[in-house]
């Protein structure tokens, strides 16, 4: 449809995070197999062929790991509570400055349910981040940050540019050992070679600095002290209202008010006081990311999906499907919807420009 | 359009001012090169031009430098962004974003330019440049010559009305080199911009220079004016300008062409000698050093030597050529035993280099890279002296007496990474050369050394191989290889093209030949010393 | 460089606003790791109620980052700054390539408490969360994690710019002490974090909402001694061990580029008239 | 090197292997469930008048929602020697049809009958909303210091269940309304041929039960008999038997719906896996 292009990152963040808040929402391992599931296929449609893209792949057998810590401390760690038992393991109590822990007895298959549920949630969650991260650029991020973190912004991208050619001089560097007839090999070469490399960035960053400085890096016309004083009034009311919202969450006793309420107000806050200091500086983006119709596909999605999961919880379907006494997990129909569209992004986001060259650079350069 | 008024700079913590009331303008439109030898103060000079000096590098700068009206006293140098443009000598340490697009917009971005502008501009300055192919290439996927241009490209979008160069092409091939002064040369003639260059290899640049300022350094006031007056009286010239001074021509000719011009008569008279006689009497070579049998070697995908056959025999100085990429420190590498031969095989003594351990290979072969920097690493050169003789199990000193041979006079406590380029060149080959390896090989020496370091480095290669060293050279300066070596070895894509007598191989290549040799072609004379013995034969030395 | 060691630099100034911020950053991030211990019963943080709480602070922290690296940078940062802070957080992302800061050996400390202690808090502070941020976009390692990792070294980067003055061995010892601190605390926050989410529910080392500082701590205790205790003090010794051999060069390397790089060199001009009469 | 060691870039066949393996860990997932669900599912009907064969036991258990808005019930049942408490607590709700038994996940009884339906001994008016355990070992209501998943019951036991407002969770918290009497038994039928069989321990206890009936019932305790008498009456055998068949029914119908469902789900995953499979092989 549209032209070769990369979604705008924000869109993909959107969609991904609506995503791990749809898996937060549920223990039903059909319904989280099914979004890892989703999530998958929208990666391996739409992402880019650089390396960071394969992460995905990364984040699932991350997932897998967390699931299994998570059964293994059930069955050393776990309550015993009544159920079938599996097997058992012989009981044992840990000496006392291991805080007198208990380990072992009976593995009731109920408990280890409960467990992998709970892992199962988790690795969804990180498979959503997964997805994000193999399908937006890192550079992309970058430049869609307000404009207020631009500096911080310089500094990363500076350290990505910076990044491969650390690794090729910390390789000359080692090299340049064996050439003084010292090994090569070993954690000492490691440590003696991060220096030199350490040497080289630093002369790096003063000369890197003089090019910045005479292109105009760093020329903002003054900010107005109105734009300040709002944007630092803005930071100190979402800060008192984070403090607030905090102490709201973990005491029952506060008002509902003191809850959810005041972190959003923190959270829009600090979020406009980022936007407030953006302002001041005059400082304009080449060819920035345009926010159009795919983009509200993408996003729409995810939100889509969420919204089906909250409906379906009050529904009244059972996204918590019980463990004690265990149950068929019962198929909640409006989330499954839900999750199928947040597939649309497969179709109606744009595929990305092939950028072979990056990976090929970065692979060279690493 | 530049002025300099009484201008005079000193540097925090050093106790004599490092330029002493320069002062020189230079017009609108102009090509202006600044020339001098290495620690004279041009890079100073240059860096005063849009304030980095002193507001960068902290000092007091005395008089002042105006630029298009605006003095440099009362604007840093972002706010002259689109007034000077400063381009340094490696390109890629200058690049903050990643892409060809992203870095050439960066300055405007900084300077607020409307989007569709900076759009029309990138575009603009992309075909200027001849940069529209790789417009959306990753920075780091670019050849040199590429990313000076982009590095150009990206000051120029800014939109000033002077250009400051570094030594552009000092990290170049002589093709790119080409490039890049093609495009200054553009800029110039089609945008009238003001270009400020400082280079080492005066053969490339003078015909284009309109104007010379001539930094002699340690406080003797700078020389300014055309090209011919200022050869006429400094100590650096291009070869070409020796000749002419030599042969007493006058205007002195600045490129081969002028020169071949003048030179009928010169050529007439020395055809009358034979003059085998006054070349440099080739070095008595030893026995068989090192040899390749069939060396292959490769990258991943990409293969980088294909069947190498070559052989380095004790006291001749070989000479490595050809482009960046086509195999040069492949080579060498392998010959120092960095890398393991796909195929073939290396040895060095009889020995396979890359099954030595570190400590027998240092005693075979030595390396000099291509950034003498990375074989330093402590924090003193007496560090450095000491570490080195322990690393080769040599008696204490010996590093350090090898040192005051090379570049005497360095101060033992300066920090290796002070030095100037030649002296940390000397540094690390003194480190190379003291567990004396009969196999010496060096990359690229004679980058950033100016004419005087290089002649110092020509007479210690000599030595070196007089003393019975086989010395292996990669490089791509000409008059260098004229001067030293005995035998060339071209390379192209990872095959040896050609292999013989250095005379031969250089005089019979465009690319390769000396001035001297095109400006006397078909004589077999390569540098300006042979042709003063030849004259000196023939009785009429104009100046004798 | 002795002679520049001898007066801090702070290359990032703090002002009022930037104090405040980071006080109240301090103690939101407190109450973000360590809310298990005290969340009470049937709060919105208890697990058996809801498991989205817990991630309200994976938004909050990043925004809280996001704000103060802001207020940081606002003004302080010029192009020197900012060149140093890209190089030296690649470094340390490189650092961390071979590792991957798992299996305790965390070499981002290694730059990031000699960097924050030449080149001033504030400096550290950005310096720790940009090197964890970098080297997580480079390895693709964007997680729900990542907040907390930027947040915790950043304080690293902090607390050592904030470390009483000192030279020769005396800097070391120092620096050596505080790096191996430093790690055990950043392992054992870390774990802060990761623990109910891993042991969410019903075993004994899990989190009980309600239940007492102490038996949540004694509980917290046992989660940390049988996971990862392995791992950081492995990390404490390498850290002090690197920071014992390699702290001085590093140290003078730092001290070297904030000398050449002038941060606070004196930059004068002299008019003309008087520039001839200067020699 | 790869560019990110932390996360070793995999390779496409890996990358779908990872996708395969998730139906398949899925597919186990839900297999085991069933299982369970399967053999625990069957539940005989056994009258509670009728003889004991060997290794049945003949208890009563009261269950008080009084406080919650719900009824009250004291229902008798014959479970297999060796049934704990919180065993029972289940059979009887699978005969009741009622809900399910809600536990948390620390262990501790949640909600019975569904009630409540959700939140776990929440804080209330300085105390705690939660299910008191009782035992009548000797004719009145104890309070239960025995956890019910490890207490054995034997014949002719009565346990109860009350839910607190507000309690301390302490023995002063009040015990169910319905006294533990004996006539919370049916009568026997006429051939008490298996009661003969009984062990004589039995028969004493529950003598000892008939004796003590009377005595210690604290004046608010015996809240009008009415009321209990109604109860009683409704949850004699009928209901009993009745609740079983609609729990089977219930468990028949639910499960096989729900297998359709996941079969459906799972088919789609495995679709989008292969999809993703053949993208990469092209992709490459």
């Amino acid at each position: 449809m549209t032209a070769p292009r990369l979604l705008h990152p924000g869109a993909w963040w959107l969609w991904a995070v609506a995503l791990a808040a749809c898996a937060l929402r549920t223990t039903n391992p059909v319904l989280l197999c099914l979004l890892i599931a989703v999530a998958g296929w929208v990666v391996v449609s739409r992402r880019t062929d650089v390396p960071w893209s394969r992460s995905f792949a990364s984040f699932l057998r991350l997932g897998l790991i967390v699931i299994v810590v998570r059964l293994v401390f059930q069955i050393l760690f776990g309550v015993r509570i009544p159920g079938t038992t599996l097997f058992s393991i012989p009981e044992v109590t840990l000496p006392s400055w291991a805080a007198g822990v208990s380990v072992g007895g009976p593995v009731t298959l109920e408990s280890l349910m409960a467990a992998l549920y709970q892992g199962l949630r988790l690795a969804a969650v990180l498979a959503c981040f997964g997805a994000a991260t193999s399908l937006c650029s890192p550079y992309r991020m970058l430049r869609a940050l307000p404009t207020a973190l631009y500096e911080a912004g310089v500094a990363v991208t500076v350290a990505f540019t910076f990044a491969p050619q650390a690794i090729v001089a910390s390789r000359q560097v080692r090299e340049a050992r064996r050439l003084r007839g010292r090994s090569d090999h070993g954690v000492r070469a490691w440590t003696a070679s991060a220096l030199p490399v350490l040497e080289g960035a630093l002369d790096r960053a003063v000369a890197l600095a003089a090019s910045m400085d005479s292109r105009g890096y760093g020329r903002r016309g003054g900010a107005s002290v109105s734009l300040r004083r709002r944007s630092v009034g803005l930071v100190l009311l979402g800060l008192v209202a984070l403090a607030i919202g905090s102490y709201g969450l973990l005491d029952p006793g506060a008002p509902a008010v003191f809850r959810l309420p005041a972190l959003a107000v923190g959270v829009i806050a600090l979020v406009g006081s980022l936007l407030a200091g953006g302002r001041s500086i005059e400082r304009t983006r080449y060819r920035p990311d345009p926010w159009v119709k795919p983009e509200w596909i993408v996003s729409l999605a995810g939100m889509v999906a969420l919204a089906s999961f909250v409906l379906a919880g009050k529904m009244g379907d059972t996204l918590n499907p019980s463990t004690n006494p265990l149950e068929i997990p019962a198929v909640p129909i409006v989330a499954v919807v839900g999750l199928l569209v947040a597939t649309l992004p497969a179709w109606f986001a744009p595929t990305p420009p092939t950028l072979a060259t990056v990976s090929t650079s970065v692979a060279v350069a690493a | 359009m530049i002025r300099f008024e009484h201008v005079t700079i000193t540097y925090p913590e050093a106790n004599a001012p490092t330029l002493v009331d320069v002062s020189f303008e230079v017009p609108e439109g102009e090509l202006c090169l600044v020339v001098g030898v290495t620690g004279s103060g041009k890079s100073t000079l240059l860096r005063a031009v849009n304030g980095l000096v002193p507001r960068f590098s902290g000092g007091v700068l005395a008089g002042s430098v105006v630029i298009d009206g605006k003095s440099t006293a009362d604007l840093p140098p972002r706010d002259l962004a689109d007034v000077v443009g400063v381009v340094g000598q490696d390109p890629a340490a200058g690049f903050v974003t990643d892409y060809v697009e992203d870095e050439l917009a960066y300055a405007m971005e900084n300077l607020g330019v409307a989007p569709e502008i900076m759009r029309r501009r990138v575009e603009d300055i992309l075909d200027l440049l001849g940069l529209h192919e790789i417009r959306h290439r990753p920075l780091a996927s670019l050849s040199g010559g590429q990313q000076q241009r982009v590095a150009i490209g990206s000051v120029l979008t800014a939109g000033p009305r002077v250009l400051v160069l570094d030594e552009p092409t000092s990290a170049l091939d002589p093709a790119a080199a080409e490039e890049v002064l093609a495009a200054l040369t553009r800029l110039v003639h089609d945008l009238g911009i003001t270009v400020l260059i400082a280079e080492h290899r005066l053969e490339r640049v003078v015909q284009y220079a309109d104007r010379i300022v001539m930094v002699p350094g340690d406080g003797r006031p700078v020389i300014v004016g055309t090209p011919a007056e200022v050869f006429g009286q400094s100590s650096v010239a291009p070869p070409v300008v020796e000749l002419g001074r030599l042969a007493g021509w006058s205007p002195l000719p600045l490129s081969v062409r002028d020169a071949r011009r003048l030179a009928g008569p010169l050529r007439e008279r020395l055809a009358e000698v034979e003059l085998s006689a006054f070349r440099r009497t080739p070095r008595v070579v030893g026995d068989v050093v090192a040899i390749t049998d069939g060396l292959q070697a490769s990258y991943g995908p990409v293969t980088a030597l294909r069947g190498i056959e070559l052989q380095f025999r004790a006291g001749e100085v070989v000479a490595l050529m050809g482009r960046n990429g086509a195999g040069k420190s492949t080579l060498l590498n392998h010959l120092v035993g960095l890398r393991e031969p796909a195929s073939g095989t290396v040895r060095i003594m009889g020995a396979e280099p890359h099954r030595l351990s570190a400590h027998e290979v240092v005693r075979v072969a030595g390396l000099v890279p291509q950034d003498s920097g990375v074989l330093l690493y402590h924090d003193t050169v007496a560090a450095e002296c000491s570490a080195s003789d322990r690393d080769a199990g040599l008696v204490a000193g010996t590093t350090r007496s090898v040192l005051d041979q090379i570049v005497p006079d360095i101060k033992a406590t300066a920090h290796p990474r002070d030095l100037s380029e030649g002296q940390r060149l000397g540094l690390a080959l003194s480190i190379v050369l003291a567990s004396e390896p009969p196999l010496l090989l060096l990359d690229e020496p004679t980058r950033g050394l100016d004419y005087g370091a290089k002649q110092r480095l020509v007479e210690l290669l000599s030595r070196l191989a007089g003393e019975g060293h086989a010395v292996v050279i990669a490089t791509h300066d000409v008059e260098v290889v004229a001067a030293v070596a005995d035998r060339c070895v071209v390379l192209a894509e990872g095959e040896v093209v050609s292999d013989g007598p250095a005379r031969d191989v250089v005089i019979h290549s465009p690319v390769f030949a000396p001035q001297v040799a095109k400006v006397l072609a078909p004589l077999p004379l390569l540098t300006v010393h042979e042709v003063e013995l030849a004259l000196a034969a023939v009785g009429d030395l104009p100046f004798s | 460089m002795k002679r520049s060691g001898q007066h801090r630099i702070d290359v990032i100034r703090l002002g009022p606003t930037s104090w405040a911020l980071l006080i109240a950053a301090f103690a939101l991030g407190v109450v973000a790791f360590a809310w298990p211990l005290f969340a009470s019963a049937n709060s919105a943080l208890d697990a058996s109620h809801s498991a989205d709480a817990p991630w309200i602070f994976v938004i909050l922290i990043p925004l809280l980052i996001g704000v103060i690296l802001a207020e940081l940078a606002d003004g302080s940062l010029d192009a020197k700054s900012v060149a140093l802070l890209g190089v030296l957080a690649a470094s340390g992302a490189v650092l961390r390539l071979p590792s991957g800061g798992v299996a305790g050996f965390e070499p981002v400390f290694f730059l990031l408490v000699p960097a924050g202690r030449v080149f001033g808090r504030g400096f550290g502070f950005v310096l720790g969360a940009l090197t964890l941020f970098v080297s997580a976009l480079i390895t693709g390692g964007v997680g729900p994690w990542l907040p907390f990792q930027m947040f915790g070294a950043a304080w690293i980067g902090f607390f050592a710019g904030c470390l009483p003055p000192a030279r020769g061995r005396i800097e070391i010892a120092l620096l050596a002490t505080y790096g191996a601190v430093a790690a055990l605390a950043y392992g054992l926050v870390m774990n802060l974090w990761f623990w109910p989410f891993v042991s969410s529910g019903d075993t004994t080392v899990s989190y009980v909402a309600g239940d007492s500082v102490a038996e949540n701590l004694r509980r917290f205790w046992g989660f940390h001694i049988t996971t990862s205790f392995g791992f950081d003090i492995p990390r404490a010794v390498f850290t002090a061990l690197f920071l014992v051999i390699a702290g001085r060069p590093v140290l003078g390397a730092l001290r070297r580029v904030a000398r050449r790089a002038a941060f606070e060199a004196p930059v004068t001009f002299i008019p003309a008239e008087t520039g001839s009469t200067i020699h | 090197m790869s560019i990110s060691p932390t996360y070793p870039a995999m390779s496409c066949a890996r990358m779908s292997r990872a996708g395969r393996a998730i139906s398949v860990c899925g597919v186990v997932l839900i297999a085991l469930t069933g299982f369970i669900v399967t053999t625990s599912g069957r539940a005989e009907a056994s009258s509670c008048s009728g003889p004991l064969s060997g290794g049945e036991l003949r208890v009563v258990i009261v269950v008080d929602a009084t406080d919650f808005g719900g009824g009250s019930s004291a229902t008798c049942l014959v479970v297999p020697t060796g049934t704990t408490g919180s065993q029972l607590l289940a059979r009887r709700s699978a005969e009741l049809g009622t809900g399910s038994v809600r536990y948390g996940s620390s262990g501790l009884l949640c909600a019975i009958d569904g009630m409540p339906a959700a939140g776990c001994g929440d804080h209330n008016a300085g105390g705690f909303d939660y299910w008191g355990y009782f035992n009548a070992p000797s004719g009145s209501w104890v309070y239960g210091n025995i956890n019910p998943f490890t207490r054995r019951l034997s014949d002719g036991d009565i346990e109860g269940w009350r839910y607190v407002r507000g309690g301390k969770g302490s023995p002063q918290d009040p015990p169910p309304r319905i006294a533990p009497s004996r006539s919370l038994f049916p009568v026997l039928a006429p051939n008490a041929s298996a009661v003969v069989e009984q062990p004589a321990v039995e028969s004493g206890t529950a003598s000892s039960l008939n004796s003590s009936t009377t005595i210690d019932v604290a004046p608010e305790r015996t809240s009008d008999p009415l009321d209990v008498a109604s109860i009683v009456t409704t949850t004699l055998e009928p209901v009993a038997v009745e609740g079983v068949a609609l729990a089977s029914s219930r468990a028949s119908d639910s499960t096989i719906g729900r297998w359709f469902a996941i079969a459906a789900v799972f088919v789609l995953i495995a679709m989008m896996a292969g999809g993703a499979w053949i993208q990469t092989r092209r992709s490459r």
